[in-house]
């Protein structure tokens, strides 16, 4: 693979440092030593970003709120991380006496391991994949599988009415918002014809005079990118759709018996879950690597990668400071009426896109985008207005614990 | 004009686009609904006659100008289903024909629904049943056409049954749709039979085709029971199909029933497409109705039944016309009637000449249907023709064109086109060396066609308004209709398309005169046989016979029209044997009701019968008998063998216990048996030597 | 093929299932069964088969072992084990009987002559499959759509308790 | 030993593992994990002689395992509503209580 890329490229020296750090060891322990590494950087990578964010994040909100945030350690309190990391280590490790131990302990593992899996068939830069698989984005999504377990052995191992709620909670809204997130990427498959994420970012790095071929940039595009970044907020328990450790309900879900390191470790998941489902849509819709001009391509590929992935850390942090939490039945319903449908109208509207492509008739250009936005938008106020009218204000109704 | 040409597709999928987008509007949106489906079929029409064109410009060169697209709908296995569309000349005038009657239809039906509150619905439905049967035209695939087949099944059953709160309508629905279904299945085993010996459902396929060349020798050659050829049994079996859609002897019955619809979906259905659908597929697969050239002199025996089965229904819809009271039924058996006619130029080897009936016939008979339906809405919902009468002063726009589409199904020589095309179909009639009984069987059926034409004309138009009477007659006002007013003429958005439809009724015919063949031209190929002596014989004969039934129902009604609903008819009074019998159309329902309805029910009654007395019986004498028994152990009990008794069954609760241990219920005990049951069957497989 | 690897992750996949059947908590055992499924999922990636490992961990892991764990939640005995006190026989004729179609299994395997590889491999890429589906396996597909259809209604009627229902309208 | 050997033996076991697990436990969430186990026992064995005797259809064992698993997936649906029916009924999901067709 380094054969493709140049020496005068900027990602050429990156790929080749660990051939040449590899090539200090034996032939047979090559490919380890090479996955070790590759490993490293991506879990060392993704924990700065993660620290990172979290202190962009309090500073964000700060702003949102009117305050200044956090501000005491360090200048402007960005040496905050640090002082929660050293808290988080050192405070006692609390497990609550009737709790299963084992289970108990391996959660937080199980949450973290698969979210770290999925960093690997992202691809970072040109040339830059750590696992370039022929299926990657099916096993992005294989692994993503394992948090939802992890959430109810988190929630049940407590042996707390809270968790448990909190993880039936989890698990039905990381069911079902499964389902619009993998439906939404089922056009951007079709389109690319591969299910390989190398081949889709490779196909969105080129340009038409000087229109970069990203998949946003069309009707579907946009309506999928919309579907699957709001699925995965949900995925993500991000909020608005928080619900499975909304604070002031549940106390904090699934994870209100752990404390300390394993607590981190669940922290620690879900800010990798959600830097994980951005590169995906970074990759699916954003164009990857690729640079928004072709005169800006003297830019590192990567470079481009990360500018894309914060501005969407931006608009999560955006959101949460922004917009309230949803009730749990509106949050079903939302999924099961508007974004699961919009997300199969979506799949026939990429599949008129394709066909309309050598359309040669004048005016054929608008045309296509005149009947690919209709057929997203349409569908969609409809849908979003049979949602409204139908979900009127009823009587609250108690219910209580059997 | 090269752009229709590679999207015909476009032609049936507009009125389909525009029936799936009523579909989703609120019954409110009438004006909207409205003028979707008109343009639909506005926009059809213009495709149509895009396309008209260079079939046109094509043909006339001893070939068949064609031009078809086939693509690969989906593939199972090694067996690929293929699809497509063609334009041939065929084709063409059908596209025109159906969009430019539909279209009348459609604007015909603003004014005739304009009260009714499922005005939405209804133009959803139109607009379905107009795509589906051009479809139908379009189709270059028996497995398509077979599909727009069953949609224009499903449609009319919808159309039909539009007022289903009324429970004969809901009948009539039903009756259309069993029945037409019964000849569809006999379309299905000759379609899949078709399939199974050639390997392509596609007509024209650049000679792999059904239809042509290659497969038909192959289907010739094949011999089956009765030492009928393949090609024979097919299309024998999809002729099926085309009975019961087109209202063929036996399977009329469901067509004068279907009158309980709206009349709009009785000038649909009679004139321009379901009934024109079963002729129609006739012609298309007309090479393979005429493939086998081993039959009876040189005349598939297929051909054979299609020539007499049309020759019967023409003369036999035509005489239970005579004795109808219903103005719609009339012209529903006189429908049954010229598309027996139709069947036999088919039969008779007329392909031309059954083609240019078909489209004479949709013009005038739309006009006709139209014209009873512009009657019924002027008279307040009144359609027995002796209650009606005198309407040529209150409705003249009505009256004149109404005249002109009886004249012309009448075959009133000369200036009108059913002459032409009637004229032609019996003289190839007449040419058919097999028999001439087709042939006289059409003569005697225009003579009645002439003569019950003229009954109705004179009930209806002559004479004076009969409606009011009735009612001071009769006070039973329960059908609560307005009796004081008069019958009025209908606003001009009914009249106008009366007056085009008129005017088409006239001039079509002279497409095609035996001075100028040129639609036999156009659709064959070849050129027609020209002006002979044989020919100027034979319209000299049937002008005559024409004149005659004129003459004798002029005699009959027109001397004396009826001033009040009393009267008998004439011909009641000279042979009242005969009409009761014409007027009960002939029996066909009853006999129907007495043999095959009644031998299901029979067989529902035996069965029932079985299960009520045998089997009832039986366990009543086997409970009585276990009731003796244990009447007769208990006294032995009592007085013998107490003692020793209860030790026996004790034994035998003992023993059923432990054999109802194995039905315990429990299913692990079952799958216990079950994977002891595997091991031996692996067992069984290993040392058996089975590989 | 890296033999030793290979025989490994059988193992492992054979014990982690043994360990899952013999769990006494139903939790304990759908937790161990998921160790075993994605054992298999190995097992398929050793075989090339890199499309069907992905799917069976979306589809056993991600959706058969979380409704399990649904079900044992809505049916409130995750904890309080069922097993009631069993007669010893019972059991271990269940386990013979199993033990007996294991045995028959081996035997049918190592006796039978059909076990000949072959050297060539056909490589099934993402593309191949799906053309595969959408060409030759057409019917059996659409027909699988309509099962899974029907399942999914099935499953919801099922689940779903009239009298709850009725009663939470009232109050 | 032959690898095809060893998969199928391998499949075998997991086959027998789940017949055990139905035939002995009580629990019906029990019995129906063993049915899955053996469900994927069987893909095993359709990948295994996919891999290893690729004269036949070039993708039918693939696919046949793609099926196999959309079956498995549905059967567990239908299976674990049935389960929970069954345990608003009997207020258990032991199989032995479960042995009356009559409710």
């Amino acid at each position: 693979m380094q054969t493709i890329l140049a020496v005068t490229d900027p990602e050429f020296w990156i790929v080749n440092l660990g051939a040449w750090l590899t090539g200090w060891f034996e032939p047979a322990w090559r490919p380890w030593i090479q996955a070790l590494l590759q490993a490293a950087a991506l879990v060392g990578g993704f924990a700065t970003l993660f620290a990172v964010t979290t202190i962009l994040e309090r500073k964000g909100l700060g702003r949102i709120q009117n305050r200044p945030g956090p501000n005491r350690v360090g200048p402007f309190g960005l040496l905050q991380p640090a002082a929660d990391g050293i808290k988080m280590l050192t405070k006692e490790d609390i497990v609550p006496a009737r709790a299963d131990k084992i289970v108990h302990f391996l959660a937080p593992i199980v949450m973290l391991a698969p979210v770290t899996l999925a960093f690997a068939v992202i691809p970072y830069g040109r040339e830059m994949t750590p696992m370039p698989l022929d299926a990657g984005l099916l096993f992005f999504f294989a692994v993503g599988a394992g948090s939802e377990l992890a959430a109810f052995m988190a929630g049940w191992s407590s042996r707390n009415k809270y968790s448990l709620l909190g993880a039936i909670r989890a698990i039905a809204q990381m069911i079902s918002f499964e389902l619009p997130l993998v439906l939404s990427t089922v056009a951007v498959v079709m389109m690319a014809g591969s299910l390989s994420l190398v081949e889709i970012a490779r196909r969105q790095a080129e340009y038409v005079s000087f229109v970069p071929q990203w998949h946003i940039l069309t009707p579907w595009g946009l309506a999928g990118f919309l579907t699957f970044f709001t699925a995965a907020l949900a995925e993500s328990n991000r909020s608005p759709f928080d619900l499975p450790e909304g604070e002031s309900e549940i106390i904090g879900g699934f994870m209100t018996e752990y404390s300390g390191f394993k607590y981190a470790i669940f922290f620690m998941a879900e800010y990798f879950g959600m830097f994980a489902v951005s590169s995906l849509a970074v990759v699916l819709f954003l164009g990857a690597w690729s640079a928004p001009l072709p005169g800006l391509q003297f830019i590192p590929s990567y470079v481009w990668f990360g500018i894309k992935l914060m501005g969407l850390l931006f608009v999560f942090i955006w959101l949460r400071g922004t917009l309230p939490r949803l009730r749990a039945d509106q949050l079903m319903s939302f999924c099961w009426k508007l974004l699961l449908p919009m997300a199969l109208i979506n799949i026939g509207v990429a599949a008129g896109w394709h066909y309309s492509r050598d359309w040669s008739f004048p005016a054929a250009w608008g045309c296509r985008w005149f009947l690919g936005l209709a057929g997203v938008g349409l569908p969609f106020m409809g849908l979003a207005w049979g949602l409204r009218r139908r979900r009127g204000w009823g009587p609250r109704v108690y219910r209580y614990a059997e | 004009m090269e752009w229709i040409i590679n999207h015909i597709w476009v032609i049936p999928g507009l009125p389909l686009m525009a029936a799936g987008a009523i579909a989703l509007m609120k019954r409110e949106q009438r004006t909207l609904a409205a003028s979707l489906a008109l343009g639909g079929i506005l926009l059809a029409f213009i495709g149509s006659v895009l396309a008209f064109w260079p079939t046109m410009a094509g043909s006339g060169h001893d070939a068949v100008w064609r031009h078809y697209q086939n693509h690969v709908w989906f593939q199972f296995g090694n067996y690929p289903l293929s699809i497509g569309w063609v334009l041939d000349p065929l084709a063409g005038c059908m596209l025109v024909m159906v969009t430019l009657v539909s279209g009348l239809i459609f604007v015909f039906s603003l004014g005739y629904m304009a009260e009714d509150s499922n005005f939405t619905r209804f133009f959803c439905f139109m607009s379905l049943f107009a795509a589906a049967m051009l479809g139908i035209v379009v189709a270059n695939s028996l497995l398509l056409l077979f599909i727009c087949w069953e949609l224009v099944g499903l449609a009319s059953y919808l159309l039909i049954g539009f007022w289903f709160h009324k429970p004969s309508a809901a009948e009539a629905a039903r009756k259309a749709f069993l029945t037409t279904r019964i000849g569809d299945l006999g379309f299905l085993l000759g379609m899949v039979w078709l399939y199974a010996r050639t390997g392509t459902l596609l007509f024209y396929d650049g000679g792999q085709g059904c239809l042509e060349a290659g497969a038909l020798e192959g289907l010739v050659a094949r011999a089956t029971l009765g030492g009928l050829t393949l090609a024979t049994c097919i299309s024998l079996l999809i002729f099926c199909g085309a009975i019961g859609k087109s209202g063929q002897v036996p399977l009329h019955v469901w067509l004068p029933d279907a009158m309980e619809g709206p009349t709009p979906v009785s000038a649909l259905i009679h004139a321009a497409t379901m009934v024109a659908a079963g002729v129609f597929l006739m012609a298309r697969i007309y090479p393979l109705l005429d493939a086998d050239p081993a039959g009876v002199a040189g005349w598939s025996p297929a051909m054979v039944v299609v020539a007499w089965t049309g020759a019967i229904t023409a003369l036999m819809a035509a005489a239970i016309a005579v004795a109808q009271t219903d103005i719609k039924r009339i012209l529903a058996y006189s429908t049954i009637s010229q598309l027996g006619y139709m069947m036999m130029a088919l039969g008779v080897g007329g392909y031309a000449a059954g083609m240019f009936h078909l489209l004479t016939h949709a013009f005038f008979k739309a006009l006709l249907f139209l014209g009873a339906g512009s009657v019924i809405h002027g008279c307040h919902h009144e359609q027995d023709i002796r209650r009606l009468g005198g309407l040529r002063r209150h409705m003249p726009v009505t009256f004149a064109t109404y005249a002109i589409g009886m004249m012309a199904l009448a075959g009133v020589p000369l200036l009108f086109s059913g002459f032409w095309s009637k004229d032609e179909i019996l003289h190839e009639a007449m040419a058919w060396p097999i028999s001439r009984g087709p042939f006289f069987l059409g003569l005697a059926g225009a003579f009645l066609t002439a003569f019950y034409m003229t009954r109705q004309m004179v009930y209806v138009f002559a004479g004076d308004y009969r409606g009011q009477k009735q009612k001071l007659n009769h006070s039973d006002s329960s059908k609560g209709r307005r009796p004081n007013k008069l019958p009025h003429e209908s606003p001009a958005v009914m009249t106008v398309p009366l007056i085009i439809l008129a005017v088409g009724a006239v001039g079509l015919g002279f497409i095609n005169t035996p001075f100028w063949p040129g639609f036999h031209r156009y659709l064959t190929g070849h050129e027609g046989e020209g002006v002979s002596t044989g020919t100027l014989g034979l319209m000299i004969v049937s002008g005559l016979i024409v004149g005659a039934g004129l003459g004798l129902g002029w005699v009959l009604y027109g001397r004396k029209p009826g001033r009040v609903l009393a009267a008998t008819d004439p011909l009641e009074v000279i042979q009242p044997q005969g009409f009761r019998w014409l007027g009960q159309r002939l029996y066909w329902d009853e006999v129907y009701q007495r043999t095959v309805i009644a031998w299901t029910l029979a067989m529902g009654r035996v069965c029932d019968w079985i299960e009520r007395n045998l089997w009832e019986n039986a366990v009543a004498a086997v409970s009585q008998l276990t009731l003796g028994f244990s009447w007769a152990s208990r006294l032995l009990d009592e007085y013998g063998i107490n003692l020793g008794f209860d030790r026996v069954c004790d034994k035998i609760r003992l023993g059923g216990r432990r054999v109802s241990a194995m039905q315990n219920g429990q299913v692990q005990h079952y799958l216990r048996s079950l994977a002891l049951a595997l091991a031996a069957l692996f067992l069984l497989l290993a040392w058996g030597g089975w590989r | 093929m890296q033999s030793d690897f290979f025989t490994l992750v059988c193992w492992g996949v054979m014990a982690a299932a043994a360990i899952a059947m013999m769990m006494r908590r139903p939790v304990h055992a759908v937790l161990v069964f998921v160790v075993s499924l994605v054992g298999l999922a190995v097992i398929y990636l050793q075989l090339r088969a890199e499309f069907v490992a992905f799917a069976q961990i979306l589809i056993s892991v991600g959706a058969v072992a979380i409704l399990v764990v649904f079900t044992l939640l809505l049916t409130r005995n995750g904890g309080a084990e069922a097993e009631l006190k069993r007669t010893a026989g019972s059991a271990i004729v269940g386990l013979a009987m199993a033990g007996l179609v294991m045995g028959c299994i081996g035997i049918c395997v190592l006796a039978s002559s059909a076990v000949e590889t072959s050297g060539a491999v056909t490589p099934a890429t993402v593309r191949q499959i799906g053309e595969a589906l959408m060409t030759q396996y057409i019917l059996p597909l659409e027909v699988l759509g309509l099962l899974l259809t029907a399942a999914l209604m099935g499953a919801v009627i099922l689940a779903m308790d009239p009298a709850r229902r009725h009663n939470e309208r009232k109050p | 030993m032959n690898p095809l050997t060893q998969c199928l033996l391998v499949s075998g076991a997991l086959f027998g593992i789940g017949l055990a697990a139905i035939l002995v436990r009580r629990n019906a969430i029990m019995a129906l994990l063993g049915l899955e186990l053996m469900l994927n026992a069987g893909s095993l064995n359709f990948i295994a002689f996919w891999r290893f005797r690729p004269d036949a259809e070039p993708m039918g064992g693939v696919v046949f395992v793609l099926f196999a698993l959309a079956i498995a997936a549905a059967e567990a649906a239908v299976g674990l509503a049935l389960i929970v029916a069954i345990y608003r009924h009997f207020h258990s999901t032991n199989l032995d209580e479960m042995d009356r067709l009559k409710g």
